[in-house]
């Protein structure tokens, strides 16, 4: 019950759409599959299928090397962004199709596991967007697959749709709990789901973590920016031990540097820091103290970094505002915050928590 | 939606130019249809065919035609999944043969038929000194006709194929069918529309050969050689029986077969 | 991506049947082109095309088909774009007629074409007294060829219109561009490829037909006409000349057509 | 420069598109048309662009009635969410396309704005998905359109992309300032975008406003619902003046009644709340007062409605927490958090400021 990929690499002719993959997902597991449109996630959901038989490399699906296998013997369901149900049949010959006794016990089941029991007798064009997602569930999980391949299944919906089926896959993940797949360019929906998370960048993997340990620490500038709104500052490094960078007039100690051991002092480095890890702050003083900010930055100054700065702009996006500051080292902030913002033209100070920076090469 | 545009008024000509040059060929494909009906007398048909030379002919046409539109669909068929679904070197050249014989003057078809496995070729006489003769037999006609009328149900599998979603022929897989079935349960039934289309073209085709059997087949007669024989023997009125019997055999045969091919889901109920 | 399975053991009956088949349509088609090429030396076609009837005959095809096929795509591809962005009451009934022609026998079509303007037809003794006559005539061939071919054009424009995103037009329009100067400039080029095709196949058409021309017109002779005359009277030996001759410009014409109508940013370069 | 419909009704048969729908967008606003999939946006752009001639009402232009006009005379540039770039012209072409002057200048201008002038030569086949965006964006503006109609242009895009492209879309909308309706049905999209917003519901308008307005005070349960997340409440009516509900134990006086003059003391009512506006705390206090609620909250006893409950969902989602909490009352409810919430199985008390909630009868 477990899916095993070691350095899986394709070509599509001189074109390398994967390159040196190698990943795994427990029993139960599951894991989220993300990256940006043309990154080789559906190479790879093609290969694990076996539609797609890798240039190197191999797929192990229980522990059994299954490259050279056709896909009718993997024991793998699969459920694509547009809708494969087979329009020639109704929704109860599609949940029939991939078992071997024509059991309606089970057909029952999948069809009440999805909540489409009174759907039974229509044909896929009878049904709404929403129901075709989850009859293509019930079909795909009929046969009791080891693995369960999930291919952008929300990408063509509605946000509401959406929100809502994502909450049932994952409903139906924990009920059956089939090791899942879940490949996706929507770092929301990846985020929500998955136990694990997978990166992908143009065809090699960028990160693999927990969701939450990717978003807070990400280990390269692109999961930085892909997953999630980031904010790109460049520092120079002033000490290695401990490590410390100066932006502007400040100084602080990073909690680490990623991948830059070998830096000297000097170095000019990248420290990413997110839009809602900013705290803006409308008086235009110099110092923390007398910026207003919260108690539990302002007995902490040695560990926050300030910038001053202009804003420029001001998103009301109803949820937040999305606040563009011009910040005094020449680089555009974007700042998130729930609380009224000062107005465009106004002096602001940024800070920025020492524990919210990543610094990169 | 398009309603919406004709029932505006303010540049009529330029909607009413593409109607006026379509109705003229509408005109002139309706106009012989009716003429040929409305010309003919239900007694003159009847005794028409009395003969037993024009219902030998109408058998002929009977058994020879549907058996080179089987023959046609059951190699077509596949090699227009091919076509579809691989891509392999050669493939261009493949498809230029595909359309060889539309391209193909039929007489000149037949010609080429004739070269290949006429009686002194060393097929055409292998086969006749076993008793198979392929020119001037029923053999020969299935062979005319075939190789004029294959391509049409070629061409459109080929099409009806392509408009299938490759993803469906995966998720058949995934479910844990083969290739062969899942051809069978997924692709046929959904192509099944456009090969139904294609088997009815080609029926009509080959029913209707003149120019490649008249080279291949001369004798025994099918129903368009005697038409072509006693026009010019005995002129217009003496064929018209044969040719209405030709043409309602050939309409009800489409009409069934399309009556017969319609997919649940896929059509309209 | 259809060679990973093509690529793998274990099932190679199944992959191997479609191909088997197929492959037997590929030799029925190719082996008589081949052999027809291979019978025919040079010396032979030279003094066979010498005489000035086979020379009449060339010259009255390349006379009429290309007309044919000018007046077929005049009127059919604005047929073809009506059928393909229009709905309107009757349209089945009007696609019924489009196909008609590809389903009614040839020799069939010609006698309906007869019983419509043939000579003692109102129509025909009209055209008959003022010059025109409308059977036994090159304008007789013309009509028998346009009857015949005429569909293949209108049934691919069609398609060809119809894959062409609705959206582009209205982007034209509002663009500022009228119905027809859309038509002009993003319809039609972008339909361009579907519709040679058509052109293609009806001219082929229209050059070999020979079943409807027969009972139209059968003199002046076409090139298939005299084909079939002679085969009946001096044998194979005699037609191949005027076969070969009559295939080669048919396949001269098409590949220059093709090779004309190529659309940049479509096509690959 | 001003669009306006006055009433417009459309039917496909029998099946009802729009309903008497009248909005006015005024020169240079940026209106947001905002509603689900199959709402009938597409139809009211189709009858703006005059390729739908509505069954009933009036489009009106720059203040004339051209409900009857062809496309070609409307000056009305359309971009579609998919591409309708001529395949068969270079970007070149494509942009002079709807000029009458073929003027080099205004081609250059254009391809300038969307910083395209390098791809002037290119095929649309040649340019990435992005690129091909932009290119459609000059060609609309190239004639200098009275109404600039964006139909769903960022749907097929991923997120990155998707927010980079909509900040090109304000620049370049702020540069020409020509009048736009940006049709979508993507609340992000609209609310970061709009001026001002027209939710459509079913063919109908649900409301019309500013985004915050819209957003903090939705004027119907659909546009709370579908205007971002949203939690329902069962409240009883305990007051009229001042408006005053109960919920659970507690009884709050809550600023308006929407559309609810004639409810009696007794009537049930439904109250909603956005989930970034439930406070969470951990320990199972009945009061607010020992419950750890924030200072500004605690001052204000009156104004807060709390509910005891159970956590029984976390869900990490980086930028946030997702918490779903069982509340006493039965219902569960969704609560947005930035720190870590307590884990499932914790009780925990929610506390609602009487400003965050909206009653709907």
């Amino acid at each position: 019950m477990r899916l095993e990929l070691q350095g899986v690499s394709h070509r599509y002719g001189d074109e390398r759409a994967v390159e040196e993959v190698s990943l795994g997902v427990e029993a139960g597991e599951l894991v989220g599959l993300l990256g940006p449109s043309g990154c080789g996630k559906t190479t790879l959901v093609q290969a694990i299928a076996g539609h797609v038989r890798p240039t190197a490399g191999r797929v192990l699906l229980r522990g059994e090397d299954v490259t050279d296998d056709p896909p009718e013997t993997r024991s793998v369901g699969v459920v694509f962004q547009r809708s494969t149900l087979f329009p020639h049949m109704t929704v109860r010959e599609n949940v029939a199709y991939g078992l071997t006794r024509q059991g309606t016990d089970r057909i029952t089941a999948c069809l009440d596991l999805v909540a489409l029991d009174e759907q039974r007798a229509a044909y896929p064009a009878e049904l709404s967007g929403g129901q075709r997602r989850r009859a293509e569930l019930a079909r795909a999980l009929a046969p009791r697959p080891d693995i369960l391949l999930l291919d952008e299944p929300l990408s063509a919906l509605d946000r509401t749709l959406r929100d809502r089926l994502r909450d049932e896959i994952a409903r139906i993940q924990r009920e059956t709990g089939v090791t899942t797949l879940f490949v996706t360019h929507d770092q929301t929906d990846a985020m929500a789901l998955a136990d694990r998370l997978v990166i992908l960048e143009a065809g090699r993997i960028a990160g693999v973590d927990r969701p939450r340990e990717l978003y807070h620490s990400p280990p390269t500038r692109f999961v930085a920016s892909f997953l999630g709104r980031s904010n790109s500052l460049t520092a120079t490094v002033v000490g290695v031990d401990p490590p410390a960078v100066a932006l502007g007039d400040t100084r602080v100690t990073t909690p680490e540097l990623s991948g830059t051991e070998d830096l000297e002092p000097g170095a000019t480095v990248t420290c990413h820091v997110r839009p809602e890890h900013i705290v803006l702050s409308n008086t235009g003083g110099a110092t923390p103290a007398d910026t207003g900010f919260p108690d539990s930055l302002r007995n902490a100054e040695e560990k926050l970094l300030t910038l001053a700065g202009e804003v420029t702009r001001v998103t009301d996006v109803g949820h937040h505002y999305d606040v563009t500051v011009q910040s005094e080292t020449g680089t555009a902030l974007l700042v998130e915050t729930a609380t009224a913002p000062p107005p465009p033209g106004a002096s602001v100070t940024l800070g920025v928590a020492r524990d919210s920076l990543t610094v990169f090469d | 939606m398009n309603w919406t545009r004709d029932s505006r008024s303010g540049y009529s000509l330029e909607r009413l130019l593409p109607v006026l040059l379509g109705g003229l060929v509408l005109v002139y494909f309706a106009v012989p249809f009716l003429a040929f009906f409305t010309r003919t007398g239900v007694d003159g048909v009847v005794s028409g065919l009395s003969t037993p030379e024009a219902r030998r002919a109408i058998r002929n046409s009977l058994l020879t035609a549907p058996v080179s539109t089987a023959v046609a669909t059951l190699l077509g068929v596949p090699l227009g999944y091919l076509l579809a679904r691989s891509s392999f070197r050669g493939k261009r050249l493949v498809e230029a043969v595909v359309v060889l014989p539309l391209v193909v003057p039929p007489l000149v078809g037949g010609t080429m038929i004739l070269t290949a496995v006429g009686r002194f070729t060393p097929v055409g006489s292998a086969a006749y000194s076993v008793g198979v003769p392929l020119t001037d037999s029923l053999v020969g006609v299935v062979l005319a006709q075939t190789f004029v009328a294959a391509p049409f149900v070629i061409v459109t599998a080929r099409a009806g194929f392509g408009a299938v979603d490759e993803r469906l022929e995966q998720a058949s897989r995934s479910l844990g069918h083969g290739p062969l079935a899942t051809f069978w349960h997924v692709s046929l039934p959904l192509a099944g529309r456009a090969i139904l289309a294609g088997v009815v073209l080609t029926f009509a085709r080959a029913i209707g050969e003149f120019g490649a059997t008249r080279i291949v087949a001369y004798t025994p007669q099918t129903a368009p050689t005697r038409i072509g024989v006693e026009y010019r023997r005995a002129g217009i009125d003496a064929v018209v029986p044969l040719a209405l019997a030709l043409l309602v055999v050939t309409l009800v045969v489409l009409m069934t077969v399309l009556r017969l091919g319609q997919t649940p889901g896929v059509d309209p109920p």
